[in-house]
């Protein structure tokens, strides 16, 4: 199919089961809170290596946070439950607790919980203290700089991984600003984040490796430099770069919504080929047909 | 000014007389204040005194002065009687038991008898 | 056991009896060393050997006094006749109160908590307007106690808190306190270290060995102050200005109390009445467990009536609770505030009140008061009251202690018995007080039988 | 009592009556005049009960009802009654005939005058001697028949049915010594020249030789601590062949070090005490849930309070003191656990019923409404098992408890709930059926499950009056007042006189129960004084 | 759809009505809300005996005129609504564990004694013992919201163990006397004697207070956590000053006589 100048190959995008917390982080001034957000979401790219994935969801006025200060919405998002407070455990602790004036607090209303203030408030050494209001629990944990409060419990819910758009490109430069263009218009959606830097990954990978203990490697049918030397390469000829897109989201339809717009944002753009990356549908729970993205407009 | 009802051995004798006798009823009508006070207040020892606060008010006599160091200046001892009760607030806080003691009042000199 | 006698020299004249060791029933000290001489023909007392000025002033003015027994609205009628109106009232009220108690025998008072039980009353007792407070206190700390005669034989310091016994209880310091000798404390008063802490220099203050003049309301900062300082804390630099007590004089004290032997702490309305009520009570109570920690210490409040104790032992033991007890719904509810009579006047929610040996038209608020003339009220009393004017019907009862027999407490929980003096024509409180509940069981039961 | 006249006859039911040597025979039991009698008119009424247990009614040998003590603790508590509005139940609960709390002799009126507000029950009590200051005087001065008459004198001033002994010696050591407490039964005590083990002996020696119905009571030494049955056998030895009643003996079974988790010393105590004819005791039963920490033993409340739980510290003058606190026994706690295992230790170990007696020191161990649960933990050990697997297991795993398998029989429970009791309080009138008896039957509906028997008696019958109808109440009742009259030299009372000028804060003719406090009562006979049984009218 | 009553006879004595309580008159048809019993005085009475009723039994129930004479309204309630238009009498919401109570006028004390969740609101004043533990017993209440829009009187929260009390306008003394835990916002100023042998817990004050000599004051802070609070109370009807918002507070630790753990927070307008 052909979006303007872009042909939108036949494929379909296929998406792992996560699980998605939304932490939201206040502090006295938006700069303190975008310090907090960037530390936390940093070496969070995925879980192949850094245990979850995690980025800006978006930033938020000081009417509409718990404390009415400045914040930031964050999505983090591991393999299990258990994972979900251990993650948010260390990095609330390491990252957001550590900067000054910050506060923490659970962006998600819904579903299962898993303890986080309750494991971090040893830090208290027993001088934390509890509160309750309007049913919503907090610890008060005394620091240097004063108080540092985060949600005793915060909301998990099951949320999806590894969606992704691929930009094939005849120039580098041409895959490079569709890619980065899809990947804008992709994260003004709400309950989704892009945990690669900017968005965009460049060594996109595939399951496994010939070398033992290495679970995932290079994706060779999508490297354009072996395209003359393996069997599998899935790259039309005059490929010069292939860019991937990869969004996470806390639900399906955020997840479509994204990835509809990335499709829009490329062609837009003007790259050549917009693809999908894929196991052939044996490993992911969701597929998302790129046909069915655009039909569904 | 604080007003201080507490017993008195005068109240406890005339008391046994009966209370509608004239006895207990000077004695519970009678308040001591020490000598500056009553000084500042430009009283002495007889005269009528009125005093009063939100409850209701009350005239009572002024007593015989007492010695600086025995009662603090601006304090007012009465022993319980008719006279405190009409000063006393209701309101017992939850306790049963109103306060009876440590009453603000005001004071003014009706001049002597 | 003999309680009276006809000494050799009374012979000639044979109306004066002796009675040996006699029981003082005006104050909470309820002296039990009574030598009395009665003239039997004027039905009076003519001496009491033992006695202080209030207990002489009790004995001596008693007489019997030409009064009628029962009055309706101020006319004499037959006593019959007046506990049937009584009970009439009673039966008929939706919000009967009881209330005194204090000047009457436990015998007695066993009968009011049985009327009200009969009634669906509300039986209170003085003690809601005296150490009711500490009452609610003790139900929140509990209390480290002793019985006076303890205080004798061991105590080597003794602090009075917000009383004034010299003009209250003339016999504490020298029956029980300060000066009598006692098993550990073989030279009276030089064993013991008193210390008065008071807003002024009572008539008290000369048996005391230090006065801390504490600033009027501030007792309770005090009483913080020093529980922080025994539990080695540390307390606000300004203390002095708070209290009017100076640091060095409460570390001195605090010192005092951690050191001595046996301490005690007694304490008056000073306490009770005064902004902070309960919680001042609470505040001392606490302290002397607190100190239990280093010593032993005791603490006690000093109680008014003579009997007002065992209002409160024997409202426990029928009802569970000391005081302020409601039987609206069948069985005893308590809750200070709601069920006690200077509320429940004042608020105006009782519909006919039984007062027993007490003077609430004359110390009660002037609120509670009104109320009260606005009710059939039924008088017990001795002699008679501002209360006893305004009743609707009013008995004249005989004197305890004097004229009749029975129990009371001492205010360190010592039942003692009473050796009357002398008959009186006047009906004892307990025999009103069973007249009527005799009358109000047949109403009950005729009541029901109309309803079957 | 019952008019003159009232006759009944309880037909069909199955009798446990063990001082006649009943067990479970089916017969009649007939009544007359508020007594067990062998022939009544055709006019008797007539109880049908094929099938249904009788047993006498029960007798309680500890267990504090009344008195100072019981009163503080309900003016303590507003909190624990309010919820809980059955006035007057309490009382009746398993058909309960006699009860016995100890009160100082200072407050004895106190306790006389609360049994007369007391309905159903006929009640005495133990009066503490055990810290009496001019008796410790006596005693260092060797004057023991001065001392035995004093003895005397107290019992009958109090009008008390016998002598009891609270942890001996420990009130100088609380009072004296700033709150200390006995811990070596072998120290002296000062300034008595007298060591808490001598007095302890004297005591028993000397109530033993004044032939009193009930012996000394004996609250032991370092009640709660540790490797405390140490202080137990010591002291049951140190009443070398006289007789002696042990009071709430499980308190008393600790093995293990001071300061220590506690471990179980019950074998080596029921194994004296199963040889030891002189010795009764009472197990003094912990079960779960709350209870008052409610003793003459104040410096063990001291001990047990935990952090500002709210407590209270009574003494009384030259005789005793007292300590309450609320307290909650939890099936969590190793401590507790162990407590309710050792009880159930020396219940299941006891080889005579006659003298290992049914308590639960009410209400210290736990309230006598837990009566029914542990005649059925006694009785059933399934439910023995099961009620195991609930607590606190490591406890479990350090007592005997798991491998005993004893079932009491009804007739057993016949014995330690009231003929044991009867015969060691003296009262030849009461806990049996035979001819003469008191008319006090407790009738209860067959059932496996005994709890849910004991729970609700179907009949009680006080004195020959039926009280409890078809688990209801029907009638109320007056009980009388029971009480003791040791003979005694009454030259004593000149020597005790100058004590109470010199130390009492009341007078001496002031201190003695007259006798217009005592209404209903009966004099308990001496031992060995024949059956001259000495009544004195209301 | 809400059952309403109208209280049409004054009482002569105090009524208990702990009827008065959504789960008492759900699914009650009007005669049967008619014939609920209460005690007035010692007397059984019947609801129709002092009030129209009008419709069958609904989880929402409006009351109407002065009760201020009625006590145990929506005692140990667990859900629905009771509006008084009007006052109520003592033990308001005893006991409640879920619902909300309003009251358009005042309320006398003992407001929400043994409370453990739901909301009470009184949009007048209330008594003493607000939120408070009875006699002797050790521990308050244990959760939900108490909100007083006009003044209390004394032992506002004594011995509360969890939840949060509100006032808009003064507090008496001994505010959260004896407190275990939890939050007591006043915004109008308080007596003496704030936090009285608290153990833990937060008393904040707008107004300056007179502190015991047992607490001890630690640093000004801005605490975070009390946005949090000002927020909710802000979206219950409060009005809430952008100063007390993000103003500073005094901090002080207290009470030393217990374990030092509790704090007042006392605006600092600095």
């Amino acid at each position: 199919m052909r979006v303007g100048k872009t042909e939108v190959v036949d494929t379909f995008a296929e998406a792992f089961g996560m699980w998605g917390a939304r932490v939201i982080i206040t502090a006295d001034t938006k700069n303190w809170a975008r310090a907090a957000a960037q530390s936390f979401t940093g070496f969070a790219t995925s879980v192949i290596r850094c245990k979850c994935e995690a980025a800006v969801e978006c930033e938020i006025s000081d009417t509409d946070t718990p404390d009415l200060r400045p914040g930031i919405s964050v999505l983090l998002f591991a393999m299990s439950e258990k994972d979900m407070s251990a993650r948010l455990v260390e990095r609330i602790g390491q990252c957001v607790m550590t900067c000054p004036t910050t506060a923490c607090y659970n962006g998600l209303e819904n579903g299962t919980t898993v303890p986080v203030g309750q494991r971090l408030r040893f830090f208290g050494d027993g001088h934390q203290i509890a509160k309750v209001v309007g049913g919503r629990k907090f610890w008060r944990i005394p620091i240097m700089g004063g108080e540092f409060l985060v949600d005793d419990v915060f909301g998990v819910q099951p949320a999806i991984g590894g969606g992704n758009l691929l930009m094939l490109g005849r120039s580098g430069r041409t895959a490079l600003r569709a890619a980065s263009g899809a990947a804008d218009a992709m994260r003004d959606v709400a309950g989704v984040f892009l945990p690669f830097p900017q968005g965009v990954v460049g060594s996109g990978s595939k399951v496994g490796s010939r070398y033992k203990g290495m679970i995932a490697s290079t994706n060779e049918a999508y490297c354009p430099t072996l395209r003359g030397r393996v069997e599998n390469s899935a790259l039309p000829e005059g490929i010069a770069a292939v860019y991937e897109v990869v969004v996470n989201g806390l639900d399906e339809n955020a997840l479509r919504e994204a990835m509809r717009r990335g499709i829009q944002a490329a062609a837009e753009r003007g790259v050549d080929y917009v693809s999908a990356g894929n196991y052939g549908g044996t490993l992911g729970q969701y597929k998302f047909h790129l046909y069915e993205l655009l039909e569904s407009n | 000014m604080m007003l201080i009802p507490g017993r008195s051995s005068k109240q406890g004798t005339s008391l046994n007389a009966g209370k509608l006798k004239e006895e207990y009823q000077a004695v519970t009508s009678t308040i001591e204040m020490n000598e500056s006070t009553m000084r500042k207040l430009g009283l002495s020892a007889g005269d009528r005194v009125r005093l009063s606060c939100t409850t209701g008010k009350v005239e009572v006599e002024c007593g015989k002065p007492r010695k600086d160091e025995d009662l603090p200046d601006g304090m007012i001892f009465i022993p319980y009687g008719p006279s405190s009760s009409e000063l006393m607030e209701s309101d017992t806080a939850g306790s049963g038991m109103p306060m009876s003691k440590q009453m603000m009042v005001d004071v003014e000199c009706l001049g002597a008898k | 056991m003999s309680e009276t006698k006809t000494p050799e020299a009374a012979k000639d004249e044979p109306n004066i009896r002796i009675v040996e060791d006699a029981t003082c029933t005006f104050c909470g000290c309820v002296c039990d060393d009574m030598e009395l001489t009665v003239d039997l023909d004027a039905n009076r007392i003519t001496k009491a050997k033992n006695a202080c000025v209030l207990g002489r002033a009790w004995f001596l003015q008693h007489g019997i006094e030409d009064h009628p027994q029962a009055m309706i609205d101020g006319r004499e009628v037959p006593l019959e006749e007046a506990m049937d109106e009584a009970a009439r009232i009673l039966h008929e009220a939706k919000f009967p109160i009881t209330y005194g108690l204090s000047d009457s025998p436990c015998e007695a008072q066993r009968v009011a908590v049985a009327i009200n039980d009969l009634v669906l009353g509300n039986i209170d007792t003085t003690t809601s307007v005296c150490h009711g407070p500490s009452g609610i206190a003790f139900q929140g700390v509990g209390e480290s106690t002793s019985t006076l005669g303890e205080v004798k034989n061991r105590a080597d310091l003794v602090i009075y808190w917000g009383g004034n016994p010299a003009e209250s209880h003339p016999r504490h310091f020298t029956r029980y306190t300060v000066t009598p000798k006692g098993r550990y404390i073989p030279n009276g008063k030089k064993d013991r270290y008193v210390v008065l802490i008071d807003v002024r220099k009572t008539p008290s203050a000369p048996v005391a060995d230090q006065l801390i003049r504490v600033k009027p309301g501030r007792d309770f900062e005090l009483l913080w102050a020093l529980r922080a300082l025994v539990r080695g804390r540390d307390v606000d630099p300004d203390i002095e200005k708070i209290t009017g007590v100076s640091r060095e004089v409460l570390d001195e004290l605090v010192e005092r109390m951690k050191n001595c032997n046996f301490g005690v702490l007694f304490f008056g309305m000073g306490l009770t009445m005064t902004r902070g009520r309960h919680f001042n009570s609470g505040a001392l109570l606490a302290l002397a467990t607190d100190l239990n920690k280093y010593t032993h210490f005791v603490a006690k409040p000093v109680r008014g009536h003579g009997n007002v104790t065992g209002a409160d032992n024997v409202v426990s033991w029928q009802t569970g609770y000391p005081f302020g007890v409601n039987f609206h719904r069948g069985y005893p509810r308590f809750n200070p505030g709601e069920y006690t009579t200077v509320d429940l006047l004042a608020r105006g929610d009782a519909d006919a009140a039984l007062m027993i040996a007490t003077d609430p038209a004359s110390n009660f608020p002037k609120r509670a008061i009104e109320h009260l003339k606005k009710i059939p009220v039924i008088s017990l009393d001795a002699k008679p009251t501002y209360t006893s004017r305004q009743a609707r019907v009013a008995f004249m009862v005989a004197t305890y202690g004097i004229n009749t027999g029975g129990t009371v407490y001492r205010m360190d929980d010592v039942p003692i018995t009473l050796r009357p003096a002398f008959d009186s024509p006047f009906p004892t409180d307990e025999e009103v007080l069973t007249g009527i509940h005799t009358r109000l069981k047949k109403l009950r039961a005729n009541g029901r039988k109309k309803a079957a | 009592m019952a008019e003159n006249g009232t006759e009944l006859r309880i037909k069909g039911g199955k009798v446990y009556d063990p001082a006649n040597g009943i067990d479970g025979e089916v017969r009649d039991v007939l009544v007359r005049d508020g007594r067990i009698v062998d022939k009544v008119s055709e006019k008797a009424r007539t109880f049908n009960i094929p099938g249904m247990v009788v047993m006498p009614g029960g007798i309680d040998i500890h267990c504090h009802i009344a008195g100072p003590k019981v009163n503080l603790s309900r003016k303590l508590q507003p909190e624990d009654h309010r919820l809980d509005v059955h006035p007057g139940t309490d009382v009746t609960r398993s058909g309960v005939g006699g009860v016995t709390p100890s009160v100082p002799p200072l407050a004895a009126r106190h306790v006389i005058e609360e049994f007369h507000d007391t309905p159903v029950i006929d009640k005495g009590f133990y009066v503490l001697l055990g810290n009496n200051m001019f008796l410790y005087d006596l005693l260092k001065q060797g004057r023991k028949q001065d001392f035995k008459d004093a003895i005397a004198w107290w019992v009958t001033a109090a009008r008390a049915a016998s002598v009891k002994l609270v942890n001996a010696g420990s009130d100088e050591f609380w009072k004296g010594r700033r709150n200390e407490n006995v811990t070596d039964v072998n120290e002296k005590i000062d300034p008595f020249d007298l060591t808490p083990l001598h007095a302890t002996a004297a005591f028993i020696e000397a109530v033993d030789e004044l032939n009193m119905p009930h012996p000394a009571h004996i609250h032991c030494n370092n009640l709660g601590h540790s490797g405390n049955f140490q202080t137990t056998l010591d002291t049951m030895k140190a009443a070398e062949g006289h007789r002696a009643h042990i009071a709430h003996i499980q308190f008393h079974s600790y093995a293990g070090e001071l300061g220590k988790r506690v471990q179980t010393g019950s074998e080596a105590i029921i194994d004296y005490i199963n040889t030891h004819e002189n010795i009764t005791t009472d197990i003094g039963m912990v079960m779960f849930g709350k209870a008052t920490a409610m003793t003459a033993d104040a410096p063990l409340t001291w001990m047990l309070r935990f952090k500002d739980t709210k407590w209270i510290n009574a003494d009384t003058e030259c005789e005793s003191g007292c300590g309450v606190m609320p307290f909650e026994y939890q099936d969590t706690n190793y401590t507790h656990t162990m407590q309710w295992a050792i009880g159930l230790e020396l219940f299941l170990l006891s080889q005579d019923p006659w003298r290992v007696m049914f308590s639960t020191d009410h209400p210290n161990g736990a309230s006598f409404r837990t009566y029914p649960r542990l005649i059925r933990l006694l009785m059933d050990r399934g439910f023995r098992a099961e009620m195991m697997k609930q607590v606190n297991q490591k406890a479990i795993s350090n007592c005997l408890l798991p491998q005993l398998d004893r079932e009491y029989s009804l007739y057993e429970i016949a014995i330690i709930t009231r003929a044991a009791p009867a015969r060691a309080l003296g009262l030849a009138n009461k806990g049996h059926l035979g001819v003469g008896a008191d008319a006090d039957i407790t009738i209860y509906t067959d059932d496996e499950n005994r709890e849910r028997m004991f729970n609700a008696p179907r009949y009680v019958i006080k004195a020959g009056k039926p009280i409890i109808e078809d688990h209801e109440f029907v009638d109320d009742h007056i009980g009388r007042f029971l009480h003791t009259e040791p003979e005694y030299d009454s030259a004593i009372e000149d020597q005790i006189r100058p004590f109470f000028d010199d130390y009492y804060s009341i007078r001496f003719n002031n201190y003695r129960v007259d006798a217009s406090y005592l209404h209903d009562h009966e004099v308990i006979p001496l031992r060995n004084s024949g059956n001259g049984r000495k009544k004195k009218g209301k | 759809m809400h059952t309403e009553l109208e209280l049409t006879t004054a009482p002569e004595v105090p009524i208990e009505a702990e009827c008065l309580s959504p789960a008492k008159i759900k699914g009650l048809s009007q005669s049967g809300i008619e014939h609920l019993a209460m005690m007035h005085g010692n007397r059984k009475v019947r609801v129709g005996d002092f009030f129209r009723v009008t419709g069958n039994g609904q989880s929402s129930l409006r009351l109407e005129g002065d009760l201020s004479r009625v006590k145990y309204i929506g005692a140990g309630m667990k859900e629905g609504e009771v509006r008084v238009n009007g006052s109520a009498g003592m033990h308001l919401g005893a006991g409640m564990s879920g619902g909300v109570i309003r009251v358009s006028g005042d309320a006398s004390d003992w407001v929400g004694p043994e409370m453990s969740g739901g909301r009470i609101e009184v949009m007048g004043n209330a008594g003493h013992m607000v939120g408070s533990a009875y006699r002797g017993q050790r521990v308050g209440i244990m959760g939900g919201e108490i909100l007083i829009h006009g003044n209390v009187k004394n032992e506002l929260g004594s011995a509360m163990r969890r939840g949060l009390i509100a006032v808009g306008g003064q507090a008496g003394d001994f505010v959260g006397v004896n407190m275990r835990a939890g939050t007591i916002v006043v915004m109008g100023g308080m007596g003496i004697r704030a936090g009285a042998g608290m153990v833990r817990g937060s008393i904040i004050s707008f107004e300056p207070v007179e502190l015991l000599p047992t607490f001890t004051y630690s640093c000004w802070l801005r605490p975070t956590f009390l946005r949090f609070y000002l927020c909710h109370l802000g979206q219950s009807g409060f009005e809430i000053d952008d100063d007390h918002m993000g103003g500073r507070y005094r901090r002080y630790c207290g009470d030393s006589v217990e374990e030092n753990r509790g704090e007042i927070l006392v605006f600092d307008s600095r």
